[in-house]
Order: structure tokens, then C-alpha cells, then sequence
């Protein structure tokens, strides 16, 4: 095992993790989005070390450079970003918690235990080309593999583009529903 | 030789289907007056019976074997699952039908009169035909498939009759009650169904009831298949457990009750097991079965019946015991002699609807005995014709139902099936109560006491359209035994001749050897003297004061003990027998209807509804619950598909 | 080169964290976040998985799933701006109109 | 090199016909007065062409499925016929849709635009031979769903369905990420079509391989999501009672037909090796959603609700198709298409009186507002009748056979408990579909039962009704129609 490799991981994987807990912990939601962010670049650097620099720069612009700013910016717009209210179903966080850290540590323990991947269909062969994660690489994936999926993808994105202009345009009250009708479904 | 009207079975069903839709849909709304919706419905009716007697005629002279089904078109032609649309008249459909037909044509023409004031006809006659037309389907029908076609329609349509008068809120809940608990029997003939085309690979009769296919089942999934079909029958033919609908049923419109809870829809258990005979006779362990239930439905019933006061819940109980009768039959292995009954059944219980119907025309909608009485007078022809048909059902030589009820007898007493002997007593007690509570019916309501002759007299006889299908009706219950089951000698049994096709299988633990005469003769006098002590111990009892019947079962009667001789054996009879058979009627009313059955069935209803209410609280509106109920989910499934490894 | 072990390790902590964030977090906006450390971990186990099959292929999903979780965040976050506008809170148990 | 020969053009085509109109219709739908209009037009017609598609793709009997894009799409004839479905779910959806459009007219490209991209998600979950194609189909599906659910921007309920369907799709769709990540770990691809019938997968398919265990799970975690299963259904009743009536139509039809398909390609078709692990839980999902719904259904009165609640209970009925589907392919994917027809038809037609009363009254539509239907309006009390005796499975109508052959597939396949249990359910259910029937043809309408205007004309909405109700009935008694298409599509996964 090479050292760097082990350091970085080590260090990336723990500030993930903490930020991962800061994002559900925080009273403040800019706080929690901020964390967001910096979990996802500790993850943008794990992904450095799994040879997949292209994703990693990816992962910091798309992940934590816009969808972080989306967040800040509706918390900021709504302005509410304490939470003031006391927590009235306390038994509801107890019972998930214990569940989900059953679920988490059970996984977790299994699959560390478990076999290794590659029982599968794929056996690597010694021939193969070691991955590298370049923009060539997964532009070739994408674009000779993937592409109904990336014709889907760009679907996705018409979808959510049309629903957000339908759900945020602003009409005066009382202009959608003509007057006079009744029983808008 | 080419036959005229063999190909055209599809004519049975097809006319009462055109009265439905002309009544239901064609006919502007305003031009529904009850002269042409009753003529339409009528005149369809009568030429489906006279479909019926052609083709009868034609089967009749048509002296090969049974005669194939006429298939008409591809129905459902799917991968396995190939079934045409195919009817089948031989013998047995075609007495079923004739029955039918001929009994509805009389019922169609006397509704006319009882729902001459109703504000719908228009409805009530589409319903009724629309009836007909699925009856006769299911008679008709070739394939278990289109038969349960038929099945669910005649439940859907006694659905709806029961219902009619859909202001009574008792009558919805009595419609409610039905269509629910045929549900139960009808999921229990869908099973047998499924069965039956996992086991045999198809669902038409010729396949399936073959003998060969037959011999390859296993003798398991013969069971499985002849107890499955029996519960559907059960339901539909209101055998124990799931009888409690029928009473119940009664909320309908007389002629409903007479045509359907009576006469026709209530036999379709009957012919569904009578129509599997070769199923049921090559599993014992079924027939046993049916014919316990049958035997202890028959005396239950009729041991409930003694204690009603309401002349069509008395009818109910009635039609519940004697179909009881038919079962037992079935279940010796007497299917032609069940059948025999189911006709001879329809006459006399449709004649007692019908009259029972137009007494309470003549006394306003009065449907307690205890209030009725001295109808005798005023409504004479309603009177005989009732009088005819209590001495039918309750078994006096030479009557309809004397000759179909002792050949059951006679059946029961000389099967080879080990308790016979039991069975037969059982059926024999059944006799005497049915007498016993027909001649009460008859006594309270059209004798009685003074005080009820009084009653009577404001009563008036119902029109002619009404009385001469009664008159009819009761003509048939005398002579209708005797004209299709003659019982010696053997060659002069039309029905047993008609149906010789059936005779091959309808002898499996019905003994070959009847007995010989000797036993048949001391058979039929036990039966009669059964009868006729149990009809004029209840007529002489019951003509008189009604007081003295409350009075005995406050077991305060000693006193009209001493008096007299007469009342002497009066009293004897109410101690002996009224008395314990009063008591054990209420027993059995209690632990088989109201705290029994009825109890199991609203508890389970019950459970049903907490369950529902505290499964809907569940649903609390709370999205963090939700997302909590999938992570349960979701650690359940984990856990479960890793316990290779885990466990 | 660190084991495949390790990262699954770390990618099932994160997924259980997201878990854990949508079951005890009130606030709508927060449940998002919780969702997106969800995917994300979802898309390490894909990365670390991918580098063990040296599939490209399978680093490309990671792609797709970027933005898909762009287009859902999008969408969730103009909903939760109607529901502050309808209801003044963002509270997700306020949310109970509709129950039984 | 990939092949990008005719194969994948062909394919893709019923997608691309259906992409292409919802373009029009939503640049359409802006341009003003006419907007809605060409909205409606460019959406019918796309759905039409999108049909003509499907049926030239409808392959003989003889013919194999052929794999294209790079092996990611399937085109079979079950793919064909499931898509089919769904186009009727949609074509439902833009009828029934008129009635809601009419007082939101400036919503109708959205509407129509949204409701053709949903379809094509579910089309290439239908197709998908691919988990990531399935992923991605799905999630085309969910976000126009989330966004069609909270349309009605200034109803609180309609904002808070789209909200929680929002939460916990994406909470699902977390799940389902993990679970096709760890299959890609079991198995060192996603494809479908590699995992059918490969010897090397009994390996990576066994009880031993956590990798697979795990994925499994979470990829039902996902789609049991979609598809309403007891545990993951309890947002059905409330998304489908807030959304717009013609939403939940379209959700009760489509979205959840895909999500079975995509089930029975998964368990039935791909994991059908490892039956025996995982027949046993899909077993008690069957039996837990079915006995849930129904029994929470009795005490429904909101009339969506009880809609709601039957159609968790019909999709724990669809699920013995996919517990059959080891043991025989074919007939179970027979069963399952004709069930789903059937089932979009009815839900359809029931949706659409829902949405019919609510044009002549305000608010929730409780069961109460039906009495006396029958004597008011004698016609749709009979659609609404014929539809809701189907759905509880009586003869002769589609419901019966839909049943019928999904309770003897799983009778064959040896479930005779289940069945057994199926069976008893669908007693029960008959009583608060009945209560429904009572209270039109049999309950007088009270005094605050009334309704609060006439019906105002929708007649695209009544011809739906109608169309549902004629066809529920004309399968009914020819059920041979769809039965044998069926049956060719099964064939082919043989």
C-alpha cells in the first residue's frame, strides 16, 4: 500500500464522514449546506484516489459548485435558516437512528467480510488496460455504451427544467382558475 | 337426421336477455308503463319456454346417448385455455331448463298483478329477465367457465331483487348480506375451477368429466375439487354454513322470492353437484360430505322454521331444509332422484310463495302469522291452492312432493353408504317437522281463532292474473310426482328414463338393489303415517286459540291438559313434542344464526374493521413515518436475502 | 492502492448518515441534503467498484447520477419554495393535511 | 466498436416520436391563446404515431428478442405490449386532463409535455435491459410525476403530494443507486441481458455473494417504491387523494404498470436463478400489501383514498405474477400484461368519475356524494358501477380474468397458500367496492349530498369513462383480444 494513497484516503474519508454528520446535525441550514459541500469535495478527493480525476473535477463543480449554491441560495431566499422548533417526535429519530445504524453497521460488517467483487461475469484478465478515469475514457463510456442513457439523462433535465418554470412561475392569485369555475381538481 | 332446432340452444337464453335489454334500455323511459314492460318480459319468457319444449321434444326422440355440445364461437383461445362458446343441452339441462322456464313464465305472469301498483316495473322486469337469461346460461353452459358466468349473474340479479325496494334500509342490508356471503361460495367454486384446469388441462364438462381423466386425478385433488365445488354450492343453495343469507333474502318482492330463493337460483348447488357427479362419485370422502351437510341442514332448518312467526321466513327455512333434502340425495348417490325433487320442489314452493304473496296482497303487506288468520273464507282460491301445496311439501301420498321425498327416502335407507341408517332417521324426523310446521303456517294463517276470523274477513282474494298461475302451480305440485317419477313401475319413471344417459354414474353407493317392492311399499307407509301424524297434530293444535301456544310455552297449559281427551293428546303432543321442539328450534335458531354463525360472521367483520381502523391510524400523514416504515422495510429485506450468511 | 473493502466501508457510513439525516431532520431542506449524501455515497461505492472491474462503464453511471440529483434537487427545491409560500414553515410534519 | 447499425434508431423510435411531441408541447404551450390547444394536438398526435410505432415493432410469434444500444435496450414483445399499456395510461391521462386544463389553461403545455416524458420513462423501463437504463427511466418517470402531483401551485394539498412523492421517491431512489451499485459489484456488470441465463451468475447469484443479497434488497427497496408495496406504499393514499384527479389517474395506470414490468425483468426474468432466495419475501409482500390495503380500505370514505387503497391491494395481487415467473416465464408474463391492461382500464375509468363529480362539486369526493347517483345520472352510475365490480374481480368483466389467470398462474407455479390468501382478499375487497355500488344505486342522496352545480360539459372526460368502461366489459366477455397478444409477448421470453 502506498502511503499518500493510504494518508489521503484516510483523511478525505473522515472529513466526509464528519461533514456527513455536521449536515444532519446543524441548527443552521447555511451551515449544513456549507458541510454538504465540504462532504462532497472530501468525496470529489476520494475519487481521486480510485483513479477517477475526471469525475473528481466533476464532482466539485457540478456537486458542490452548483447544487450547494442551489441549497444557499433558496435558504437564503426563504430565510429561515434556524430551527426554532423543538423536535416533537423525538421517538421517530430514536427508533430511525437505532434502525439505521443497524442497517448501516450491518452492511458495512458484511461486506467488509464478505467476498471480494469480481465473482462475477467480469473476471478481470491481465490484459486489460488499467483504468485512468480520463475524459476520454468516459466520453468513449458514455458515448458508445451509454447512450440511451444519456439520451435519457438530457430527458431528465427537459423534465425538471419544464416542472421547475411550472411550479415557480408567478401568476396573481386567482388568474390560473378563471373566475366562475368551480372544483378545480 | 337433420334436426331443426338443435343448433339453436342459444334461442333459451337469448330471449330473456332481449326482454332485459328492451325493458332496461330500448324503451323510452316514458313509455315503461307496467302493460308493456310486463308484456315484453312475459311474452320473452314464454318463448324461451317454448324453445325449451321444442328442443326437449327433439332430445327426447333422439335416441343416441347424450348429445354433444353446439359450439358458436372462439371465446377465450388462450395459450392453455381454450374454451368455446358452447351450449350443451342434454337431459339434465334440459329438465333444469323446462323447470325453469315454465315455473318463471308462471311467476313473470303473476308479477304482473303483485307489482301492479310498484312505481318501477320497468326495472323489476328487466332485473327478472335479465335473471332468467343468466339462469339459463348457467344451465346451458358447457364449461365450468361459462357457467360461473352465469353463477355470478344470478348472484348479481338476486343481488339487486333483494334489494329492489332499495328505500327499506333493512332490504339493503339483507342485499348486502347476500351478495357478500355468495362471495365466500363463490371463491370457493373459483378454487375448484383453478384446480380443476391445473388437474385436467381444461374446463370443459366432456374433458373433465370423463371417466379416463377422471381415473388419471389423484384422488387428493379429486377431493379438493368435489369439497371446493360443494362450498360454492353451499353458498349459493343456502346449505349450512353459509344458509344465513336466505331468510334474509326474503326483503324481496314476493315473486322474487319464489322464483329465485325458491324455486330456481337456490337449486343452481344442486345441479353444479349433480352436474359433476362423475367428480363426486368417484370421491367418496365428498359425497359423505354433501350428504351429511345436507341431512343436517334439512333438520336444522326445519327445526328453526317451527318457531317463525314470519310467513316467509317459515318459506325460508322451508326451501333451506329441502334443499337439504336434495343434497342428501346427491350425496347417496341418488342424482336422479334429487333432481326429481328440485322440480317437484319448485312446483310446491313456488305455489306456497305465490300464496303466501297473495295473502299478503289481500291483507295489506301483513307478513305475521300471528296477526294474519281466517283468510280461509275471504280468500278461497289462495287457500286451496296453499292447502294443495302444504300437503304437497309435506309429504301426503300421492302428491308431487311425496313422490320425490320418499324416493330420496327410499334411496337413503338402501345406499350402501355405512350410516345410511342414520341418515335415513335423520331425514325421516326432518319429515315429520316439516308437516308439522307447514300445517302451523297453513293453520294461523287462513284458520286460526275467532279473534283471527275477524281479522280475515277484511281481507280480499287477490285478482285472477295472480290466482290461476297459483291454481296452476298447485295443479302441478299434486300431479308433477307422479307424471315424471312414477315409482313402480321402474319402466314408467319418465324423469329415470329421460335421464338413462345419467343413470350410468348416478349409481355408485346408491345400491343397485333396491329391496324389491315389499321394502319400497314399507318405506313409502312409514313416510306417509310420518306426515300425516305430523300434519293433524299441528293443524288441530294450531286452529285453535294461538293464546294456548304462548300460554304452553310459559308451561302454563296444564289446565287444558285435564280438561278434555282431546286436548289431552293436544297436550301430550305439545309436551312431548312442541314443547322440547319449540325449545330446541330457539336453540337451534340461537347457536346456528344469531350467536353461532351470524356471531362468527360479525366478529370476523368486526376484527376486520379494528384491524382496517388501526392500519388507516398508521397512516398518519407524516412523512418521516413513511420514509421510517420503508427503512423497515428496506432492513427486513436486507436481513432476509443475506440470512445465508447471517444466520 | 487502498482496498475495495475500505470504501465500502466508508460508502455505507455516508449512506447510513443520509438515512439517518431524512429520518430525525425536520426541515424540508435539510432532507434533501440528506437524500444528496445518499447518492453520493451511492456514487463512491460505483467509483470504487468501477476501479476494481477497471470499467469506464461504470464510472460514466456516476455521470447520469449527477444530474439526476441536479434535476431533483431543482425540482424539490421549488416545491419546498411553494410549500414556504403556502405555509410559511418548513417544517416536514407541519405537512399533514392529508391523512387516514 | 459499438453497433450503430438500424437496430437502435429502430428501437428507440417509440421514445423519440414521444420526446419530440412533448418538445412541441411544451415550447407549444407558451404561445399564448392557442398555446393549450396545440399543447393537446401535438400530444394526441404523438401518442398516435408513438401506437403506429409500437405496432410495427410487434414482432412474429417465431421471433427473438433483439438487443440494441449496445445491449442496454431490449426490444421484445413484451417490451412492446407493456409500452402499449402504458400509451393507454397516457392517452387517458390527456382526456381526462381537459377537465383540469380547463381552468388551468396555461399549465396545458406543462401538463401534456410532462405527461409524454413520464410515458417515455416508462417505456424505457419497460425496454430496459439495463439497470442503469431501468435507473434512468425511472427517475424520467419520477420527476415529471413529482412536478405533475404539485401542479395545482395554490392548493396546499396538491403541494404537499408533490412534496412527500418528492421525499420518498428520492429516498427510494437513494436505495435503488446502492442496491444497482452493489449488483454491479456482485456481478461486474449491470446489464440484464448478460445476467440472464449466464452459468457463471449462479456464482455471483448465490446466497453466499452479500454483494448480491444486499443489492437485491435495496433495488425492491426502489422499486417496490414505485409499485406500492406494503411497506414502501404508505404515500400512495395521500399522493393520489392530493394530486390533481387526472394526475392520480395517470399514476394509478402507467407509473405503477412500469414498475411491475420492470420487476418481472429483474426478479422474474434476470434473478429467476435465485428464485428460492427471494421468493419467500416477495411471498409476505404479496400477503402483507394485499391484507393491508384491504383492510385499511373498509373504513375508507374518501372516495380517492379508497381508490388508493385498492390499488395497493391489486399490485400485491400483480405480484404473484413475478413469484410465478420462475416457474413459468411465459404464462406469467402473459398473466401480468393482461392484468396491467386491465387494471389501467379500470383504475382509469374510476379516476375519471372522480374527476367528472369533482366538476360538479367542490373539495374531497367522498363515497357519501355518490347516493343516489343512479336516479340523477343513470349512465355514469352504470360506468362507475360496471367498473367497480370489476375491480372486485366479478364476471364478466376484464377484473374477473385479470384475477382469474394471475391465481392460476401462481396456482400452477405451486402457491397454493397464497393463493389461497389471494383468494380471501379479494372477498373482502368486494365490500368496499360494493359500498360504492350501495350508495349510488341504493342510498338516497341527503339533503348536503347535493350536488353544487349541474355537470358542467368535459366531454373528453365522460368519452373516457366511457371508453374504460366499454372496454372493461368488452374484455370481459372477449378476453381472448388482449389474452392472446399477450400471450405472443410472453412467448418471446421464453
Amino acid at each position: 500500500m502506498a502511503w499518500p494513497h493510504v494518508t489521503c484516503f484516510g483523511i478525505s474519508s473522515a472529513l466526509a464522514i464528519t461533514a456527513a454528520v455536521m449536515v444532519v446535525t446543524r441548527r443552521n441550514a447555511v451551515h449544513a449546506a456549507l458541510w454538504l459541500a465540504v462532504a462532497l469535495v472530501s468525496t470529489g478527493v476520494l475519487y481521486l484516489t480510485l483513479s477517477a480525476q475526471f469525475l473528481a473535477v466533476l464532482q466539485v463543480i457540478i456537486y458542490a459548485g452548483a447544487i450547494v449554491v442551489l441549497f444557499l441560495f433558496v435558504v437564503m431566499l426563504l430565510n429561515v435558516n434556524e430551527d426554532q422548533a423543538t423536535d416533537r417526535r423525538r421517538w421517530l429519530a430514536v427508533v430511525g437512528l437505532a434502525l439505521a445504524l443497524v442497517w448501516g453497521a450491518g452492511t458495512a460488517l458484511l461486506l467488509l467480510a464478505g467476498p471480494p467483487a469480481g465473482t462475477g461475469l467480469v473476471v478481470r484478465t491481465p490484459g486489460d488496460v488499467a483504468l485512468r478515469g480520463t475524459a476520454e475514457e468516459l466520453a468513449r463510456a458514455v458515448f458508445e455504451h451509454h447512450a440511451l442513457a444519456f439520451e435519457l439523462v438530457s430527458l431528465i433535465l427537459l423534465a425538471a427544467m419544464a416542472g421547475v418554470i411550472a411550479l415557480a412561475r408567478r401568476t396573481p392569485r386567482g388568474a390560473e382558475e378563471i373566475p366562475g369555475k368551480r372544483g378545480s381538481p | 337426421m337433420d334436426f331443426l332446432w338443435t343448433k339453436h340452444i342459444w334461442l333459451i337464453p337469448f330471449w330473456p336477455a332481449l326482454g332485459a335489454l328492451a325493458n332496461g334500455v330500448l324503451i323510452p323511459r316514458a313509455r315503461k308503463t307496467l302493460d308493456v314492460v310486463s308484456t315484453v318480459a312475459i311474452g320473452s319468457v314464454a318463448m324461451s319456454f317454448l324453445c325449451t319444449v321444442f328442443l326437449t321434444a327433439e332430445l327426447a326422440s333422439l335416441r343416441i346417448g347424450n348429445p354433444a355440445p353446439v359450439e358458436y364461437f372462439r371465446w377465450i383461445d388462450a395459450g392453455d385455455l381454450r374454451v368455446p362458446f358452447a351450449l350443451l343441452f342434454d337431459p339434465l339441462s334440459a329438465t333444469m331448463c323446462l323447470m325453469v322456464t315454465g315455473v318463471g313464465l308462471l311467476i313473470h305472469i303473476y308479477s304482473m298483478g303483485y307489482m301492479a301498483h310498484d312505481p318501477d316495473p320497468g326495472r323489476f322486469f328487466t332485473y327478472l329477465n335479465l335473471f332468467m337469461a343468466m339462469m339459463l346460461l348457467l344451465l346451458l353452459a358447457d364449461s365450468f367457465l361459462l357457467m360461473f358466468v352465469g353463477w355470478e349473474g344470478v348472484g348479481l340479479c338476486s343481488y339487486l331483487l333483494i334489494g329492489f325496494w332499495h328505500r327499506k334500509e333493512s332490504a339493503n342490508r339483507a342485499g348486502l348480506k347476500a351478495f357478500l356471503v355468495n362471495r365466500v361460495g363463490d371463491a370457493g367454486f373459483l378454487m375448484a375451477m383453478m384446480l380443476i384446469f391445473v388437474t385436467f388441462g381444461s374446463l370443459r364438462f366432456d374433458e373433465v368429466l370423463s371417466n379416463a381423466a377422471i381415473r388419471q386425478a389423484s384422488p387428493t385433488m379429486l377431493f379438493a375439487i368435489t369439497a371446493l365445488l360443494f362450498v360454492g354450492a353451499t353458498g349459493k343453495s343456502a346449505q349450512l354454513p353459509l344458509h344465513v343469507w336466505l331468510p334474509d333474502a326474503m326483503e324481496g318482492p314476493t315473486p322474487v322470492s319464489a322464483l329465485i330463493h325458491a324455486a330456481t337460483m337456490v337449486t343452481a348447488g344442486v345441479y353444479v353437484v349433480v352436474r359433476c357427479a362423475a367428480l363426486y362419485s368417484a370421491e367418496g370422502a365428498a359425497s359423505a360430505l354433501v350428504a351429511w351437510i345436507g341431512v343436517i341442514t334439512a333438520l336444522l332448518a326445519s327445526l328453526i322454521a317451527l318457531a317463525q312467526t314470519d310467513i316467509k321466513r317459515v318459506l325460508a327455512y322451508s326451501t333451506i331444509s329441502q334443499l337439504g333434502y336434495m343434497f342428501l340425495a346427491c350425496g347417496v348417490g341418488a342424482y336422479v332422484a334429487a333432481i326429481l325433487h328440485v322440480v317437484t320442489h319448485a312446483f310446491f314452493k313456488a305455489c306456497l310463495f305465490l300464496g303466501a304473496g297473495s295473502a299478503m296482497h289481500g291483507t295489506g303487506g301483513q307478513t305475521d302469522i300471528r296477526k294474519m288468520g281466517g283468510l280461509a273464507k275471504t280468500m278461497p282460491r289462495t287457500t286451496v291452492a296453499f292447502w294443495i301445496a302444504c300437503l304437497s311439501i309435506a309429504g301426503i301420498a300421492p302428491l308431487a312432493g311425496f313422490v320425490s321425498k320418499d324416493e330420496i327416502l327410499h334411496h337413503v335407507f338402501v345406499s350402501t353408504y355405512a350410516p345410511a341408517r342414520t341418515l335415513w332417521t335423520l331425514a325421516i324426523i326432518t319429515a315429520f317437522l316439516t308437516a308439522v310446521y307447514m300445517f302451523r303456517l297453513f293453520a294461523l294463517t287462513f284458520h286460526g281463532d275467532e279473534q283471527a276470523m275477524k281479522r280475515g274477513a277484511h281481507a280480499h282474494e287477490s285478482p285472477s292474473v295472480m290466482t290461476i298461475p297459483l291454481m296452476m302451480l298447485a295443479a302441478l305440485a299434486i300431479v308433477g310426482g307422479l307424471a315424471l317419477g312414477l315409482p313402480y313401475p321402474p319402466g314408467l319413471h319418465l324423469l329415470n328414463h329421460f335421464m338413462r344417459g345419467w343413470l350410468i354414474i348416478g349409481r355408485h353407493h346408491g345400491a343397485e338393489d333396491t329391496g324389491g317392492l315389499g321394502l319400497a311399499l314399507a318405506l313409502a307407509a312409514i313416510a306417509l303415517a310420518v306426515a300425516v301424524s305430523g300434519a293433524v297434530l299441528a293443524f288441530r293444535f294450531f286452529r285453535g286459540p294461538y293464546r294456548r301456544v304462548e300460554l304452553l310455552q310459559r308451561r302454563l297449559g296444564f289446565a287444558y291438559t285435564l280438561l278434555s281427551r282431546k286436548l289431552y293428546i293436544d297436550e301430550l303432543y305439545d309436551i312431548v313434542i312442541v314443547g322440547p321442539a319449540v325449545g330446541l328450534s330457539r336453540l337451534a335458531a340461537d347457536v346456528t344464526d344469531t350467536r353461532g354463525i351470524d356471531g362468527i360472521v360479525h366478529g370476523a367483520a368486526a376484527i376486520a374493521y379494528r384491524a382496517g381502523e388501526g392500519l388507516r391510524r398508521l397512516q398518519t400523514s407524516h412523512t418521516r413515518v413513511y420514509a421510517l416504515a420503508m427503512l423497515v422495510g428496506a432492513v427486513a429485506l436486507v436481513l432476509y436475502l443475506a440470512r445465508g450468511m447471517l444466520f | 492502492m487502498v482496498p475495495l473493502s475500505w470504501y465500502v466501508a466508508v460508502a455505507c457510513v455516508l449512506f447510513t448518515i443520509g438515512v439517518i439525516g431524512v429520518l430525525a431532520c425536520r426541515r424540508t431542506i435539510v432532507i434533501l441534503m440528506a437524500i444528496e449524501l445518499m447518492l453520493n455515497a451511492g456514487n463512491l461505492l460505483l467509483v470504487a467498484l468501477a476501479r476494481e472491474f477497471w470499467s469506464a462503464q461504470a464510472q460514466a453511471i456516476v455521470l447520469f447520477v449527477l444530474a439526476v440529483a441536479a434535476a431533483e434537487v431543482a425540482v424539490g427545491l421549488a416545491i419546498i419554495v411553494r410549500m414556504f409560500e403556502l405555509k410559511g414553515t418548513l417544517d416536514i410534519d407541519e405537512v399533514n393535511l392529508m391523512k387516514w | 466498436m459499438p453497433d450503430f447499425g438500424l437496430l437502435s434508431p429502430i428501437a428507440a423510435m417509440p421514445m423519440a416520436i414521444l420526446s419530440v411531441a412533448a418538445l412541441v408541447a411544451l415550447v407549444g404551450g407558451t404561445l399564448g391563446r392557442r398555446g393549450p390547444a396545440i399543447a393537446r394536438i401535438s400530444s394526441m398526435v404523438g401518442l398516435a404515431l408513438t401506437a403506429a410505432g409500437l405496432a410495427s415493432l410487434w414482432a412474429d410469434r417465431g421471433s427473438r428478442a433483439l438487443l440494441a444500444f449496445t445491449d442496454t435496450l431490449v426490444l421484445d414483445n413484451f417490451g412492446v405490449f407493456a409500452s402499449a399499456a402504458f400509451l393507454l395510461g397516457a392517452v387517458f391521462a390527456v382526456l381526462l386532463g381537459d377537465a383540469y386544463l380547463r381552468d388551468h389553461a396555461r399549465l396545458a403545455g406543462e401538463y401534456h409535455g410532462l405527461v409524454l416524458l413520464a410515458t417515455v420513462g416508462m417505456i424505457a423501463m419497460a425496454m430496459a435491459s439495463d439497470l442503469v437504463v431501468a435507473f434512468l427511466g425511472l427517475e424520467l418517470l419520477s420527476i415529471p410525476l413529482y412536478i405533475l402531483a404539485g401542479l395545482s401551485a395554490r392548493d396546499a394539498r396538491s403541494n404537499e403530494a408533490s412534496l412527500k412523492y418528492l421525499l420518498l421517491g428520492a429516498f427510494g431512489s437513494g436505495f435503488l443507486l446502492f442496491g444497482i451499485a452493489l449488483l454491479f459489484g456482485a456481478t461486474g456488470t449491470t446489464l440484464l441481458s448478460d445476467m440472464v441465463g449466464d452459468p457463471r451468475l449462479r456464482m455471483a447469484l448465490s446466497p453466499a455473494n452479500l454483494y448480491f443479497a444486499a443489492g437485491a434488497a435495496m433495488l425492491l427497496v426502489g422499486i417496490g417504491f414505485k409499485a406500492g408495496l406494503v411497506p414502501f406504499h404508505m404515500w400512495v393514499p395521500d399522493v393520489y387523494q392530493g394530486a390533481p384527479t387526472p394526475v392520480s389517474a395517470f399514476m394509478a395506470t402507467g407509473p405503477k404498470a412500469a414498475a411491475f414490468v420492470l420487476l418481472f425483468r429483474v426478479f422474474g426474468q434476470a434473478f429467476a436463478g435465485a428464485a428460492e432466495q427471494w421468493t419467500g419475501i416477495l411471498w409476505a409482500m404479496a400477503v402483507a400489501t394485499m391484507t393491508v390495503a384491504n383492510l385499511a380500505a373498509l373504513r375508507q370514505t374518501e372516495l380517492k383514498r379508497l381508490l388508493a387503497y385498492s390499488s395497493i391491494s391489486h399490485a400485491g395481487t400483480i405480484l404473484l405474477a413475478v413469484l410465478a415467473a420462475p416457474k413459468d416465464r411465459a404464462g406469467s408474463a402473459q398473466a401480468l400484461l393482461f392484468y396491467v391492461v386491465a387494471y389501467a382500464l379500470m383504475k382509469a375509468g374510476a379516476f375519471g368519475v372522480v374527476v367528472w363529480l369533482q366538476r360538479q362539486q367542490e373539495g374531497d369526493v367522498s363515497i357519501a356524494s355518490l347516493r343516489g347517483l343512479a336516479s340523477r345520472q343513470p349512465g355514469m352510475a352504470l360506468a362507475m358501477g360496471v367498473l367497480m365490480f370489476s375491480l372486485a374481480g366479478v364476471p364478466p368483466m376484464a377484473g374477473f380474468w385479470a384475477k382469474a389467470w394471475v391465481f392460476s398462474e401462481a396456482l400452477q407455479a405451486g402457491f397454493l397458500g397464497l393463493t389461497i390468501l389471494a383468494v380471501i382478499n379479494s372477498v373482502v375487497a368486494a365490500r368496499y367496492y360494493l359500498r360504492v355500488v350501495v350508495a349510488m344505486y341504493m342510498e338516497e342522496a341527503g339533503a348536503a349530498d347535493q350536488p353544487t352545480a349541474e355537470p358542467s360539459g368535459c366531454p373528453s372526460a365522460i368519452a373516457a369513462i366511457w371508453l374504460a368502461a366499454a372496454l372493461t366489459v368488452l374484455i370481459g366477455l372477449v378476453p381472448g383480444l388482449v389474452f392472446v397478444l399477450g400471450g405472443q409477448a410472453g412467448a418471446m421470453l421464453r
